[in-house]
């Protein structure tokens, strides 16, 4: 499982490194897409069903938004040079990175490993949660009546942000 | 442990992509891309070895589900990335508009 | 934006639909198997612009169709809110009760308020993403007109 | 449990979900019930302020497990009540100003949908006692102000929002980490769940790679100086009534307060903690009011110096963290972290002030460019003395409620024998003193070049500003000791006490 999920890890990674580095922009969106996609496989191997069928249609639709932006102004990258501050910048990023690497490979040696974790404030919504909520899937019993407060803001913000591209998307600001 | 590592390093990877490039585009795709590596960390600290998909049935006897609240935490953030990363694409094909292009080199009137 | 051929106008067509029913029995099911308000509303979303995408945005006059769907989300989203509001008033009087009766599970009809929070839930975020759509290919056009 | 505290939540809600229903009927929907339901939410939020009533809430009424909390809590203590307060007053003031001030904007009624939202994203914030709950609140306050940065659609209103949302996202991406951290470590979301399972730990590198996540985290949110970048831009470009909200309440609800309430009332804090806060308040502190002196667009400069004032509130909560974490005297650690209230409170009426005063000028003169201004205050005589009034307050001139708060923080400084800090305090008071010298007298003294022929404002956005002005000096009371052991000394005992704070939840 820790071996299935690595290798899919890994490809996640190339993925990502080469819709960063891409030429075309519509090539860098899709292939950021089939990160998002690789994310349904990993849900899946999780045994998190709910998760991977709305990040499944989550991923179509930002795909469709994002490929209508970039097909309706620019497919081509812009050049960068590579002058002095490009690699003083790159070099930085990189450093900045092995860092934070160090520390967190640092700091994660004391916890659990992989797949062996103990329920505290979940026990309860594992033990009875059918019995409480009567809902037999327990991901949706703690959406909504656990922690229904959550959904509620959750939608709230999809709402605002419906209404922000609205104003967004206005043709005249001002009178 | 590995598994953790690799999430990290997709993060970083993100990070990355948002420090060094300069395309409205790009910088929408490297921050999704953080995003998904977070998505994807949560789950895992909800994983346990051998439990099922926490739906209730009662063929199965004495079940160990795996841990459904961070399952219910992840629902909720894809949920705010697709507004957020539909908040920021709207913007960059404003900007597009007034400048003709998606640099942001030359996208600069603010200043000082 | 242009519609595309027959074929794809005739296959869309079928799938559309498909896809939206299928986007109705996520949402009614949300409680019993995987998904829920939010998968069902996103495919419910996805099937409408499938149609659209594949007859093309002239055909349907855009603009009316999107104060439509604003409105739909706020009054789904209200009813939303209304409905956690009424835990005030009904059983052990908090906010966000679960006032009715949890029934068997495994049954259609149960879990108290989830099924009507999900339906609620569901036809919001239908709405929600239909809008941010509908409005990013509105611009567009009004721009090059 | 019949507690009304979800209203603070319901009912901006119910009006942000309302107005795109009804507001198409009459323009004047929108315009009446916005300011209405923020009267309704100031004097409930008045009326809690004078209770020394501490209570939380269970939404859904979901009991604890083995003393185990389940559901999501409500927390009212005296600090969020505090900030409650605040986000109610300055929220119905502006309320008020963009009636007239919106007129300028088309689709007045998303603005306001969008301005409804961003109060209840706050309030959430404030009331929860629920990590993830408070990203999410968190999230919907920010959405609303990323839209709301952009609502002109002009170059630099689309920019700045850009910049905004790419440095936001970020911030909740760091934060979101760190849920998931805290959750891995604890496996429980409820803060003072959280609060007791850490008290038993020893500190280890984990929790620490946590709290640097959390301070860079919000950090980015409160614009603290290596943060600050998005700060100018957003704030310049906004409108001004969001302006004010932004400088006012929001950078201190989503950054300061959860920073704060985090360290004190969640992690045990240390030392170091103490100092990197303290570091950092006085860079901004510095860093801030330097920037602030070159700037010749008044809204920038307003935005500079809200960086440099944050500087403040910072510094004194890091002076009382290392006094307690000491061990030394408790009295010098509540008078600076009482300076610090003091100080969020004030900052946030006087800085609202002067942005509704940028706004009023700008209104009539369609520039904010001092080059061009000048003379204003003989045609302009309402927003010349209210901008006197709060820039005499911000650059801490005795009479008014600015001096008092920096003074507090100043003599708690000099007590706990940081005597560089009290310095650097006092120096940057005298810069700031500077800057507003040269605002006030660029803008509305010397020669009157270009706009000799314009008007005062209407009465909606003169009465917020004649009433901010009141507050100006009416809040000084606040540093009369007997009114300050209500008000204030309520929210500092709320946050030494961490044990207050975990009984309230957990009650054995």
């Amino acid at each position: 499982m820790e071996l299935a999920l690595s290798i899919l890890l890994g490809f996640m990674i190339i993925g990502a490194i080469f819709a960063i580095h891409a030429k075309d922009l519509l090539s860098a969106v899709i292939a950021a897409g089939i990160v998002g996609y690789s994310l349904v496989i990993c849900f899946l191997l999780l045994k998190a069903p709910d998760l991977a069928i709305v990040q499944i249609v989550v991923e179509t639709i930002t795909l469709i938004i994002m490929v209508a932006v970039v097909l309706d102004s620019t497919r081509e990258e812009l050049k960068i040079n590579i002058d002095r501050q490009q690699i003083l910048n790159i070099s930085l990023a990189l450093i900045f990175i092995l860092v934070l690497i160090f520390f967190f490979v640092q700091a994660i040696e004391t916890l659990n490993p992989f797949g062996q974790h103990s329920l505290r404030m979940a026990s309860a919504y594992v033990g009875e949660t059918a019995a409480k909520t009567g809902s037999a899937n327990l991901v949706t019993g703690v959406l909504f009546d656990f922690r229904g407060y959550d959904t509620l803001g959750e939608a709230t913000i999809l709402f605002t942000a419906a209404i922000g591209i609205l104003s967004i998307l206005r043709i005249k600001g001002k009178k | 442990m590995i598994v953790y590592i690799l999430c990290f390093i997709l993060f970083l990877v993100g990070l990355y992509g948002l420090i060094t490039r300069r395309n409205l585009v790009k910088i929408v795709i490297s921050l999704s891309i953080m995003e998904f590596s977070i998505f994807i960390f949560l789950v895992l600290i909800g994983y346990i070895d051998g439990g099922i998909a926490p739906i209730v049935s009662e063929k199965i006897i004495n079940p160990e589900y795996v841990d459904p609240l961070p399952q219910a935490m992840v629902l909720t953030a894809i949920v705010i990335g697709l507004a957020t990363t539909a908040m920021l694409m709207s913007i960059a094909i404003r900007l597009y508009r007034k400048y003709k292009t998606f640099d942001i080199r030359v996208i600069k009137n603010l200043k000082g | 934006m242009q519609g595309m051929s027959l074929i794809v106008k005739k296959v869309a067509q079928l799938m559309a639909g498909l896809i939206f029913i299928y986007g109705i029995y996520i949402i009614v099911h949300g409680h019993l198997t995987p998904g829920g308000g939010f998968a069902g509303g996103a495919l419910i979303a996805g099937s409408y612009i499938l149609a659209i995408l594949a007859y093309g945005s002239d055909t349907i006059k855009l603009k009316k169709e999107e104060t439509g769907t604003s409105l739909t989300e706020s009054i789904s989203i209200l009813f939303a809110l209304m409905m956690a509001v009424a835990g005030f008033f009904i059983g052990t009087k908090v906010f966000f009760n679960n006032y009715l009766p949890a029934g068997k599970i495994g049954e259609l009809v149960s879990a108290g308020v989830i099924p009507l929070y999900n339906i609620f839930i569901g036809i919001e975020v239908a709405a929600a993403l239909l809008t941010i759509f509908l409005a990013l290919i509105i611009y567009k056009e009004e721009i090059e007109g | 449990m019949n507690s009304l505290i979800p209203l603070f939540i319901i009912l901006p809600l119910a009006v942000a979900f309302i107005i795109p229903i009804f507001g198409k009927l009459t323009d004047y929907f929108a315009k009446t019930i916005t300011p209405i339901m923020l009267l309704i939410l100031c004097f409930f939020s008045i009326s809690l302020l004078f209770n020394s009533n501490q209570e939380s809430y269970i939404i859904g009424g979901w009991q604890p497990i083995d003393n185990i909390p389940i559901g999501i809590y409500l927390v009212l203590d005296g600090f969020s009540k505090l900030i409650l307060c605040i986000i109610s007053i300055i929220g119905f003031l502006v309320s008020i100003y963009s009636i007239s001030y919106i007129n300028k904007y088309t689709s007045e009624n998303n603005f306001y949908t969008l301005f409804c939202l961003m109060i209840a994203g706050m309030n959430g914030v404030v009331l929860s006692g629920d990590i993830f709950n408070l990203f999410v609140f968190l999230e919907i306050s920010v959405i609303a102000s990323y839209a709301l940065v952009a609502f002109g659609v002009g170059k630099n209103e689309l920019e700045a929002s850009f910049k905004y949302q790419v440095l936001g996202n970020i911030a909740s991406f760091l934060i979101l980490f760190s849920v998931a951290l805290l959750y891995w470590q604890t496996k429980t979301l409820n803060i003072a769940d959280i609060s007791n399972i850490l008290k038993t730990h020893e500190g280890s590198a984990l929790l620490t790679f946590t709290q640097i996540f959390l301070i860079t985290g919000f950090g980015l949110k409160a614009a603290i100086i290596p943060f600050h970048a998005w700060l100018p831009d957003a704030h310049s470009s906004a409108p001004s009534p969001v302006s004010a909200m932004l400088s006012g309440v929001l950078i201190k609800a989503i950054g300061v307060y959860v920073l704060i309430r985090l360290f004190f009332n969640m992690f045990v804090f240390t030392y170091e903690i103490g100092v990197v806060i303290a570091v950092l308040g006085t860079l901004s502190m510095i860093i801030g009011s330097l920037l602030a002196i070159n700037q010749w667009d008044i809204k920038r400069l307003l935005a500079y110096s809200s960086i440099s004032q944050i500087g403040y509130i910072m510094l004194g909560f890091g002076i009382g963290m290392m006094i307690l974490s000491k061990g030394g005297k408790e009295s010098i650690a509540v008078l600076a972290i009482a300076g610090s209230l003091f100080h969020m409170v004030n900052h946030s009426v006087f800085k609202g002030l002067l942005f509704l005063g940028a706004g009023a000028i700008e209104y009539r003169t369609n520039t904010r460019d001092m080059n061009q201004l000048g003379g204003l205050a003989e045609n302009m005589p309402i927003t010349s003395t209210t901008s006197l009034g709060a820039s005499m307050s911000i650059s801490g001139i005795p009479p008014f409620n600015g001096f008092f708060s920096k003074l507090i923080i100043i003599i708690a400084a000099v007590q706990g024998k940081f005597y560089l800090l009290a310095f650097l305090a006092v120096i940057v008071s005298i810069i700031t003193l500077a800057y507003f010298l040269k605002f006030q007298k660029s803008v509305f003294y010397g020669k009157n070049k270009n706009f000799t022929d314009i008007k005062e404002v209407p009465f909606a956005m003169s009465f917020s500003m004649i009433v901010m002005l009141i507050l100006c000096v009416g809040l000084s009371i606040l540093a009369i000791p007997s009114i300050r052991e209500v008000i204030l000394d309520q929210a500092v005992n709320s946050l030494i006490n961490v044990d207050e704070y975990i009984n309230l939840v957990i009650k054995n």
